[in-house]
């Protein structure tokens, strides 16, 4: 997963893109023909210190690695914020970055 | 005296005239300029770099979105691993090129006199391989394209500088030149045909990208391909499409009209890799 | 204005006209390369039942469709390698040449030889189409630098 | 003798950091719901706020492009004026499964929110603001999706 978290007229703005397949469950795999099992990100969420600053429930209808982009305040530079996000098979990443 | 002053200027006026009729590369790009400043008025050539995009306000704003975070940064991360892994024998790429590699492809492709050969990026790439003792890279996707992304990111806003250093590179010149312009394939079409005589105009979803600037965005990552090529895999797909057979990647046909192709854009920033449909 | 003068150099060479007019729909569907494979294919069937269509009641065509009857499929092959060889030097081929040329060895193997030779013959057509078309464009091709 | 304990005790609790850290995923996440899996708009809604109607409101501003460059990768930017939003969702109604995300905004979250999506083919992409009280808001716009093509 990466993340831009920059500091910009008193607010937060927050760009991400994950890596991520996100296979609806409706293709076929082009070599064998067979159906690629649905594996997409549900839930992604932004914490700031204990305090929930973003919380994105995903379809199948999301992009091929995700991008995601907000804006919050009351953090400033130098604060770190946690993201994680977790798929319908379980798969999870956890990272941190800190406000530029 | 006076016979031999006029005898000069007669043999210098048919020395003109046989020129002139024989194109010169240098008129070449100032008749395109015209050509296309006069078919968009109120672009600026330096824009046309955006190909389809400084056309289309629609299709520019969803590029502009796409490149708040683009999906070719993956390839130029891979590309500047592969680039400073050093070779089995310790030396690495930056020691082929000048500069070490660093922001030098607004000078490609340019003519090798010694081999007398129009040379690729691609191909300098795979020659600095096999000098070190590796085995070449398969061209227009994969690792050498995520090469050239980082090579080309290095060189972004550099003018592009194309030069032609002898006759034979003039006949490479030519060679590219006289492709551009040839109807082929079973749908009879030049590259012309669609990026000069209809560029701006659409077919059903696309926008016919002008010549000028269009090779400033390579290696490019399509959203079709969903990865990054190079402009020879471009030409590959092109050529399909108007049921030609392609020609092989880095053949002498790809590269001379790789070659009159960049060398019609000189002047023009190089802006790549970039994203295209 | 480039463009006008282009396409009425070329009206002045009935053959390639009969192929552009021919082609002018899939032209515009050069772009509808939704499942590449499975439409050109599609369509080189559709052009060769046209192609032999128009061929089978025009003038002297006539007598090529009935001529294939006679030659030796094996003849037919020399035909297409030759052709190839030929074509191949100019660097005009079309892409759907090979197509045919496959389907034609499948239509030869499964006994059907007279479809064989349809495409055995149409691979013939577009090798010599193509180099007339490379010679086109040797001569022609400045018509499309702008001035 | 003591190093051991020592050492015992903090295997002890970093295994606890752990094992902690490993849960947390499973529990906080349960709230992603079966809305996302209805293939009809009616049941996506009810899933998701258990009501269909909702307000057209001029104070969201959609943006969609009128073409699709690639209908696998739309962009598409949602913000909106009005006040306490409590959720931003995005339906896209002749999807397989319509409703493609929901966004839940926190107190000082700005209503700003960008994400790019897949369509199968031209359809009306829909906008709902949720506020806190559970009224919906909506706007909707048609995007073409084409599909091949020579990319020009």
């Amino acid at each position: 997963m990466k993340v831009k978290a920059k500091f910009e007229n008193n607010k937060v703005e927050v760009k991400l893109l994950v890596k991520h397949p996100m296979d609806t469950g409706l293709q076929k795999d082009k070599n064998n023909g067979d159906i690629i099992p649905a594996k997409y990100i549900q839930e992604l969420t932004c914490m700031h210190g204990e305090k929930l600053v973003f919380l994105a429930n995903f379809g199948r209808a999301v992009s091929k690695d995700p991008y995601l982009a907000f804006t919050f305040s009351g953090a400033k530079v130098g604060d770190t914020l946690s993201l994680k996000w977790i798929d319908n098979l379980g798969e999870h990443e956890e990272t941190e970055v800190v406000i530029k | 005296m006076k016979g031999r002053i006029y005898l000069t200027l007669a043999i210098a006026s048919c020395l003109t005239v046989a020129t002139s009729t024989f194109a010169d590369p240098v008129s070449d790009n100032a008749t395109i300029r015209s050509y296309f400043a006069e078919k968009f008025p109120d672009i600026a050539l330096e824009d046309l770099v955006d190909g389809a995009y400084a056309l289309d306000k629609d299709s520019k704003e969803q590029w502009l979105q796409i490149e708040e975070f683009p999906p070719y940064e993956e390839a130029i991360d891979k590309g500047k691993k592969l680039f400073t892994t050093p070779f089995a024998n310790g030396k690495d790429y930056a020691s082929c090129f000048d500069n070490g590699g660093i922001g030098i492809k607004q000078n490609f492709p340019y003519f090798d006199t010694d081999k007398n050969q129009v040379v690729t990026l691609e191909l300098a790439v795979n020659d600095c391989r096999v000098q070190n003792g590796e085995v070449p890279l398969s061209y227009g996707k994969g690792a050498i394209a995520y090469i050239t992304s980082y090579m080309a990111s290095t060189s972004r806003g550099q003018p592009i500088n194309v030069t032609i250093p002898n006759d034979a590179a003039k006949a490479a010149y030519e060679d590219g030149k006289q492709f551009f312009y040839s109807r082929r394939g079973q749908l009879n079409m030049a590259c012309a045909t669609c990026h000069m005589a209809s560029a701006g105009n659409r077919l059903r979803a696309d926008i016919l990208s002008p010549a000028l600037g269009q090779v400033s965005h390579f290696p490019a990552y399509r959203f079709k391909w969903e990865d990054v090529g190079t402009i020879q895999r471009r030409y590959e797909g092109c050529n399909t499409q108007i049921r030609a057979k392609p020609f092989k990647l880095q053949s002498v046909e790809y590269r001379n009209l790789e070659y009159f192709h960049t060398y019609m854009s000189n002047g023009l920033p190089i802006n790549g890799p970039g994203t295209r449909k | 204005m480039v463009q006008e003068l282009g396409n009425n150099i070329m009206t002045k060479n009935n053959l390639l006209r009969l192929v552009f007019l021919l082609l002018l729909p899939f032209i515009i569907s050069a772009c509808s390369d939704k499942d590449n494979e499975t439409e050109t294919k599609a369509e080189t069937v559709k052009i060769i039942n046209q192609q032999n269509k128009i061929e089978s009641n025009t003038g002297n065509q006539v007598e090529t469709i009935k001529k294939t009857d006679e030659i030796l499929i094996e003849d037919l092959m020399q035909q297409v390698a030759e052709a190839e060889r030929e074509a191949n030097k100019f660097g005009f081929v079309w892409s759907t040449t090979d197509d045919i040329i496959k389907k034609a060895y499948a239509e030869a193997k499964l006994g059907n030889e007279n479809e064989a030779k349809i495409l055995f013959h149409e691979a013939v057509m577009q090798f010599n189409l193509s180099i007339e078309q490379a010679k086109y464009a040797t001569q022609n091709w400045k018509q499309l630098v702008p001035e | 003798m003591i190093e051991r304990r020592n050492l015992l005790k903090g295997i002890l609790g970093m295994t606890a950091v752990l094992t902690a850290a490993l849960i947390i995923p499973k529990i906080a996440f349960a709230q992603w719901s079966k809305a996302f899996d209805a293939n009809t708009t009616e049941k996506a809604m009810t899933g998701m706020f258990n009501k269909t109607e909702t307000t057209k409101s001029d104070k969201i501003y959609l943006k969609v492009p009128e073409i699709a460059e690639n209908g696998a990768v739309v962009p598409v930017n949602i913000s909106t004026d009005i006040p306490n939003v409590k959720t931003i969702s995005i339906v896209a109604l002749k999807n397989p499964q319509p409703l493609a995300c929901s966004f839940t905004i926190p107190e000082g979250t700005d209503t700003d929110v960008s994400i790019r999506i897949r369509l199968f083919e031209t359809m009306d992409v829909q906008a709902i603001v949720e506020t806190q009280d559970g009224t919906l808001y909506s706007v909707q716009k048609e995007v073409k999706v084409t599909i091949g093509g020579c990319g020009g």
